[in-house]
């Protein structure tokens, strides 16, 4: 109850700010949610104890499928594109996930960045996809509805809040069920999971391919948004970056990456604007900042203002 | 059968430099937990700490032999100042936490010395080529082969060594182990483990900066040179075992191997061989070639 | 030898320990009888120094315990046997005995290890065997060796007979008697006295995180 | 007065700051001082953009196209005018967005013919010339002074400025060489630093010319590891993009390389008044030369000086954005390395003189001898054709 | 009557230590066995070898008339044979509640909820049930950990010294609960014990184990009483030193 009216309230803000701001931050926005939906499926895969480094593997794929559809095949129905990615990343997910599912720690995570970089290589070898110069796209309908043009990042907006509350309510309520226990379960005790007779590979398995699917669905959003896409989405500096918006917000709450993932976006975009020449260092001493003093991620903001409330 | 000769010899030269880079990163993981993002920093400072001092001893005209001597002051300097003051005046406010949120410690960390390398030295590459042309080539298989890398050969071997002899032939290096195994129960014991942690920390941060110092001189030491050193060490250590130092040189072996035979025959394929390897390692032994042993559960 | 004044310990908001006074004096034997949560464990790493008191004062041999880190406790003569048995796994059971000794730099550790050794023959069979192939009752036979090496003056036991054969509780109650000759201090905690019978000096009961004396 | 804002975008971190990014962004700033003060020679010696100054706001432009879009996005309400971008990737995402934002930009180094090739646009310009030249005219180059030459082989970092430069090279060699024979294709990857591996692979490998197009900290460590091994010995050494090496590497570069600047800047320019105008300021102020990156720079802050004049012509008021677009279309101006002419995309694209030479120390100084020019349309695709169909169909007009 | 398990000359070795030697041993339903020995004698690897955490060097494992061996322990647990352990094994970041709830849920009861409810009363846990399982003292980690093995309604319930680290007043309240529940179900109950006078009380038929073999089997009675088991698993008396 509380969870739809949470998702009631952010669906009619973001749709007031895609109508009405300024495109720079209807375009702010909308990645900030791409790569909220893509944390969203880390958190999912998180709560098994795993941290992937490779989920620009499905972060590109996802950008990748919804470019080559309007590229290569001249389908440019964005909500087309977004199925594409979403369809595609979980395809390979599945795949992937039938090997990577055996994996722990540190290992499971550094395999996935070996598969994110092999695309990485593969896509950087494409000439014919432009390298790593990648190349651009283009979204005319929605629905087959014709786009205006200057008002389609708009539309996108709005449909990327839609994809994402959707995401982050069914995630919602898978986590805060038994499905979130049993997850949280195998993150702690494997070995009782399975003396308890449930297979802990199965829950891997399962949340790495909401995982991938749900970053598919984010690197399309992304690409819609940018009107680009490249190599670089693959490249580990990319899903590296998801994992420190995670880690950033914290894993307690559905709200959290994308929390996260706009005041990561915002201060990026703030230091580079006025400290073009120290931006690395002023992001690294913020996020210094939120980890002494928000231990539990920025999450723990909104904790402690609920709690002094 | 020509080839196989060069092949080997730049494999080992190259796995040299990759083992120097990943024994300290493994030191560090395997005693503190730490995925030691910034280690690629400390790299960095290495490099450029040798190309100052090797550089003021050249440009001051002392014997240019005494170059050396300058890229190993240069690594102990940043490994006694830089590696403290990070563990001090950070790492340890930060222990106990999740081993993502040390990752990320240590990424802001790698942020803020990537321009604060920046502030200090510029965006100019420094060049470092005396001590590199200094000793000359010696002929291999008809080509001609830089002494230099033999010297960074035997320095990777009397590292390991050292480092071998350290962790297991002595009784600091089993006190590490319960360290590793049990923080807690360490002190108990009347281990002062703070004092073990800034110890690995300094060791890890010199080993980091060794790499760097003492590949200056064959490379422009740009900003950057960092980045992509991190992943290449991870691998390395993922592919031996994680904390495990034979690992790290036989997984740096092998990829230094399969790299400089790819180069030969397969040139496009380079940018993959690393992360093949890793993934053809894991595949067959997923906790990498010397797996950690794990404590009886039950 | 050991004084605890009004020491109070709190986790979060949850008051552990409250007002804990608590007397040992040298070559004494203690006893910490008290329920499954009672606090004996939180009482013993408090001591320990793994856990912090909110008040109270902790003194050893007249010296205040407050402000020494954990490990310097341990060159003090403290040793500690946690219930849970925490050996260094990749090691063999000589190795982990010996540890304290190697964290100390102590030039008399073979002298304490023949003691050990003299004392619970049972170890000498494992000495060379890894930790962590041992039973869980062998363990804790290890893990009393190793308080054993630190402990030179108190030695704090946590639940030492559990999970114990009969024929070895039997015998660790021997062991641990046979340690009065060297003028040790004992706290040992347990649910009941049945395997402590006959082997105390002084009994304290704790229940709720509040001790309490029986003669 | 108002100022006009002018965006400068550039690299000020990462590996491609120091070889491009900052000369870039220092010859920003001393051109748009200079046009301030009135003191840039003539035909620019009128102050600022028509009498009204410019203000820079210079960001960086690391971080990658995702980054830069968000960045430009930014960018464009704070300015009027955007001049930036050296990574193609970049230039390729950037433009549509310019054009989305109906923001006049003008990319100032990116290399890649795809941009105007491929699609079209009414706000982006591009004011140096494409990759195609680098390498058609080393090529040209090459074939004139060895004749028969047999057999190529290349080293080149494994991203697309890589690939395509030696795609370029390779393809114009076939085409004036059919039947040569290509020995290795070495692809380290970008940044990686090493070459000890590649290296022996290309002295083993018996080819007659090794092409490059390395930038930055990888040229100069191929050069570094090369050299002592004897690399440029024992090869003719073709370095397509290494100017910028000369003024960090100097003497260390061995006699005998051939060396391209990306058109006829830095060494390569013109001895006219603007040339030297800015090779003696940028020296003095910043006690290097400028390089080719500087060059260009300063070559796309005139091209636009040069349109907004045209643009406004007499009168007295600012001519708006549509005015100085089609007062750049087509443009042909005056630039630090010669004239320019906006040749290709059309009217978007400059085409450019090329000019090749090779490198011979002399008297304690490393002078490049032997300087072959090359016309604008000779080693540029005429209009309408794509630069890979263009080499492969016989570099004909 | 049909064995529940039998076990056909185990044999298992670690290096040279040999934990089984040539077990073999039949266990009848609906009785109440409990394995007794030394530290190190081999009761835990017994265990572990019929839940399929460890797989025997040699011999034959059947559960009714089915071969287990070399089946993993979920496909064991799912056939009906569930355990306790002798370290408990806990999910540390939930509470007491949702690691019992989790337990129900995986054992497809038909209201969870309701069962937690009912296992935190009847093990007098409901004190802790909000507590995170990692903070727990000792003593009710070994009661949390016995009342999961409970949920799985299995045939066959082996428990793993349940009652080392609970108070001494309430071990026989712990065996009173899991024997009433085992009785009610009709399942067959293996436990490792150390406390004779749990074993004399709870159990039917006792098994000494001792160096890797079995040296007694029979009644609690016998079994106590037996020449080797008094030597070998509870000493002798010793005359306590007169306080
Ligand atoms: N880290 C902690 N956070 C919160 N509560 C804790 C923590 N550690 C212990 N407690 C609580 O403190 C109380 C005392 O625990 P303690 O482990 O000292 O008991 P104990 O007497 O040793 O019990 P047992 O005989 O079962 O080992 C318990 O109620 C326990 O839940
Ligand atoms: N994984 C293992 N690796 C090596 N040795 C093992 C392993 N598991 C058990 N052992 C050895 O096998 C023997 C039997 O161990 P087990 O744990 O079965 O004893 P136990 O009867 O349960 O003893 P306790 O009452 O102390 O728990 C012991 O000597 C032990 O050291
Ligand atoms: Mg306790
Ligand atoms: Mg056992």
């Amino acid at each position: 109850m509380k969870a739809a009216i949470v998702a009631i309230a952010s669906l009619v803000a973001l749709t007031g700010l895609a109508l009405l701001s300024p495109q720079w931050l209807v375009f702010m926005a909308m990645l900030a949610l791409a790569k909220g939906v893509v944390v969203l499926g880390l958190l999912v895969l998180m709560r098994t104890g795993l941290v992937s480094f490779g989920q620009g593997l499905y972060f590109g794929i996802g950008a990748y499928a919804a470019a080559l559809l309007s590229h290569h095949l001249h389908v440019a129905d964005a909500a087309v594109m977004l199925l594409a990615g979403a369809a595609a990343a979980g395809l390979v997910a599945a795949l992937l996930g039938l090997l990577l599912a055996r994996y722990r720690d540190i290992f499971f995570a550094m395999l996935s960045l070996a598969f994110s970089m092999i695309l990485y290589g593969v896509l950087v070898k494409s000439a014919a996809l432009g390298s790593t110069d990648g190349f651009n796209l283009h979204a005319r309908t929605f629905f087959g509805v014709a786009l205006a043009s200057g008002a389609e990042r708009r539309v996108f907006l709005i449909a990327g809040a839609v994809c994402a509350v959707v995401a982050a309510l069914l995630v919602h309520r898978l986590l805060g069920g038994h499905w979130g226990r049993l997850a949280t379960g195998v993150r702690d005790n494997e070995l009782r999971v399975a003396y308890l007779g449930a297979s802990p590979y199965r829950v891997v398995y399962v949340n790495y391919l909401i995982a991938g699917a749900l970053a598919g669905l984010g690197g399309a959003l992304a690409a819609l948004a940018v009107g680009h896409v490249d190599p670089e989405m693959t490249y580990w500096t990319t899903s590296g970056e998801f994992v420190f918006i995670a880690i950033l917000g914290g894993i307690q709450s559905i709200l959290a990456p994308f929390v996260a993932a706009t005041i990561f976006e915002a201060l990026r975009m703030i230091a580079s604007q006025y400290a073009p020449n120290v931006w690395q260092m002023s992001l690294g001493l913020a996020m210094l900042t939120i980890i002494m003093f928000l231990p539990a991620g920025l999450w723990t903001l909104a904790e402690r203002r609920r709690r002094s409330a | 059968m020509s080839s196989i000769l060069p092949i080997a010899f730049d494999g080992i030269a190259y796995a040299s430099w990759l083992f120097l880079i990943s024994a300290g990163l493994t030191l560090i993981y395997g005693v503190m937990r730490i995925l030691n993002v910034a280690h690629g920093s400390l790299y960095a400072l290495g490099a450029y700490a040798a190309c100052s001092l090797a550089g003021a001893w050249l440009g001051g005209g002392l014997p240019a032999a005494g170059s050396f001597a300058m890229l190993l002051l240069a690594a102990v300097l940043v490994g006694s100042l830089v590696g403290p003051l990070i563990e001090r005046g950070l790492l340890q406010w930060m222990y106990g936490k999740d081993e993502v949120v040390l990752v990320l410690v240590t990424y802001a960390v790698f942020l803020i010395m990537e321009d604060v390398i920046k502030l200090v030295w510029g965006v100019d590459s420094l060049l470092l080529p005396e001590p590199y042309a200094l000793p000359g080539n010696f002929q291999l298989g008809g080509l001609p082969y830089p002494v230099y890398n033999v010297v960074l050969i035997a320095l990777a071997l009397a590292t390991g060594l050292a480092l071998a002899w350290a962790l297991y032939r002595t009784r600091q290096g089993k006190l590490l182990l319960a360290v590793i195994h049990d923080r807690e129960m360490s002190m108990a014991m009347g281990i002062n483990v703070s004092r073990v942690y800034l110890a690995t920390f300094a060791v890890g941060a010199t080993l980091a900066a060794l790499g760097g110092a003492f590949t200056a001189p064959t490379i422009a030491v740009t900003p950057g040179i960092g980045v992509e050193v991190i992943v290449l060490a991870f691998a390395v250590v993922v592919i031996g075992g994680l904390g495990s130092l034979g690992g790290a040189a036989l997984g740096a072996l092998l990829v230094g191997l399969v790299r400089s035979a790819t180069v030969r025959y397969w040139p496009e394929a380079e940018l993959f061989s690393i992360y093949a390897v890793m993934a053809m390692v894991l595949i067959a032994r997923p906790k990498g070639l010397f797996a950690a042993q794990e404590a009886r559960k039950i | 030898m050991l004084r605890l004044e009004g020491v109070s310990v709190s986790i979060g908001a949850v008051a552990i320990l409250r007002g804990v006074d608590l007397e040992v004096s040298a070559g004494e034997f203690a006893g910490l009888i008290g329920r499954n949560g009672a606090g004996k464990t939180t009482l013993l790493r408090t001591i320990m120094g793994l856990q912090a008191p909110a008040s109270g004062r902790l003194d050893f041999e007249s010296q205040e315990l407050a402000d020494l880190p954990t490990y310097r406790r341990a060159g003090l003569g403290i040793g500690y046997m946690p219930e849970d048995r925490r050996l260094v796994p990749g090691l063999s059971a000589e190795e982990n005995i010996l540890l304290p000794a190697w964290a100390a730099d102590a030039d008399d550790a073979k002298v304490q290890l023949a003691h050990i050794y003299n004392t619970i023959p049972e170890l000498t069979t494992l000495r060379a065997r890894k930790a962590l192939q041992l039973s869980g009752g062998q363990q804790k036979l290890v893990a009393l060796g190793r308080a054993m090496m630190a402990g030179r003056k108190l030695l704090l036991l946590d639940e030492p007979f559990e999970g114990v054969a009969p024929v070895l509780a039997r015998r660790l109650a021997e062991v641990i008697s046979g340690l009065r000759k060297s003028g040790l201090s004992v706290i040992l905690a347990e649910s009941s006295m049945t395997h402590a019978h006959g082997l105390l000096d002084r009994v304290f009961t704790i229940d709720r995180g509040s001790v309490g004396v029986r003669s | 007065q108002q100022p006009l804002k002018v965006g400068i975008v550039t690299f000020l971190s990462g590996p491609a700051a120091g070889p491009f990014g900052v000369p870039a962004r220092n010859a920003a700033e001393l051109t748009a001082e200079s046009l301030n003060a009135g003191t840039v020679p003539a035909p620019y010696s009128q102050k600022g953009f028509g009498g009204t100054p410019i203000e820079l706001v210079i960001i960086d432009e690391a971080g990658g196209p995702q980054k830069q879009v968000a960045e430009y996005r930014n960018l464009v309400p704070r300015v009027d005018i955007v001049i930036g971008y050296i990574s193609s990737g970049d230039c390729l995402a950037i433009a549509p967005v310019a054009e989305e934002q109906k923001k006049l930009t003008v990319l100032f180094d990116c290399g890649t013919p795809r941009i105007f090739e491929d699609a079209s646009y009414k706000y982006v310009f591009r004011t140096g010339p494409t990759g195609t030249m680098d390498n058609v005219s080393v090529a040209l180059y090459l074939v004139e002074r060895t004749p028969n030459v047999k057999s190529i082989a290349g080293l080149n970092q494994n991203y697309a400025w890589g690939q395509d430069s030696w795609a370029d090279f390779e393809n114009a060699m076939k085409t004036l060489k059919p039947g040569i024979e290509v020995k290795t294709s070495q692809m380290p990857k970008l940044f990686a630093g090493q070459f000890g591996a590649e290296i022996t692979t290309l002295l083993g490998s018996g080819a007659e010319v090794i092409h490059s197009s390395m930038w930055g900290g990888d040229l100069e460590g191929l050069v570094l590891q090369g050299a002592p091994r004897g690399l440029f010995e024992k090869h003719k050494v073709v370095l397509s993009a290494g100017e910028p090496a000369i003024n960090r590497l100097g003497t260390r570069i061995p006699d005998g390389t051939i060396l391209g600047a990306r058109g006829p800047f830095g060494p390569f320019a013109p001895d006219t008044d603007l040339a030297r105008w800015l090779k003696t300021t940028y020296q003095d102020r910043y006690h290097v030369p400028p390089n080719y990156a500087s060059f260009k720079m300063t070559q796309a802050i005139l091209s636009v000086k040069a349109a907004y004049e045209k643009a406004k012509g007499s009168g007295n008021a600012a001519p708006d954005q549509d005015k100085i677009i089609a007062a750049l279309e087509n443009l042909t101006f005056e630039g630090p390395g010669g004239p320019v002419k906006m040749a290709l995309g059309k009217g978007h694209q400059a085409i450019m003189d090329a000019a090749v030479g090779t490198t011979k120390v002399e008297g304690g100084e490393l002078k490049i001898v032997d300087v072959a020019r090359y016309s604008a349309d000779k080693v540029n695709p005429p209009d309408g054709m794509k630069s890979e169909t263009w080499i492969k169909s016989g570099l004909k007009k | 009557m049909r064995a529940v398990l039998t076990a056909q000359g185990l044999q298992k070795s670690f290096g040279a230590v040999r934990a089984a030697t040539d077990i073999s041993l039949t266990f009848d339903p609906d009785t109440v066995v409990s394995l007794i020995g030394a530290n190190g004698a081999g009761k835990t690897t017994f265990l572990n070898m019929v839940t399929g955490y460890l797989r025997p060097d040699s011999g034959q494992i059947l559960f009714g008339e089915r071969d287990i061996v070399g089946l993993s322990p979920r496909q064991i647990t799912k056939l009906g044979i569930s355990r306790s352990f002798q370290i408990p094994q806990l999910f540390n970041s939930l509470s007491v509640r949702e690691n019992l709830l989790l337990a129900e849920s995986i054992a497809a009861t038909d209201n969870p909820q309701a069962a937690t409810d009912e296992a935190l009363t009847r093990f007098e846990l409901a004190p802790y049930a909000a507590q995170k399982a990692g903070l727990l003292p000792e003593g009710i980690r070994k009661l949390l950990d016995v009342s999961m093995a409970l949920s799985s309604r299995s045939k066959l319930l082996l428990l793993d010294e349940p009652t080392s680290g609970v108070s001494a007043d309430e071990k026989f309240a712990i065996m009173d609960v899991v024997m009433g529940a085992a009785r009610i179900a009709g399942v067959t109950v293996i436990f490792v014990e150390h406390d004779m006078d749990i074993v004399a009380r709870f159990a039917g038929r006792v098994v000494a184990f001792y160096d890797g073999g079995i040296i007694a089997d029979g009644s609690p009675d016998t079994v106590l009483r037996a020449e080797n088991v008094r030597r070998y698993v509870i000493g002798e008396e010793i005359p306590h030193a007169a306080a």
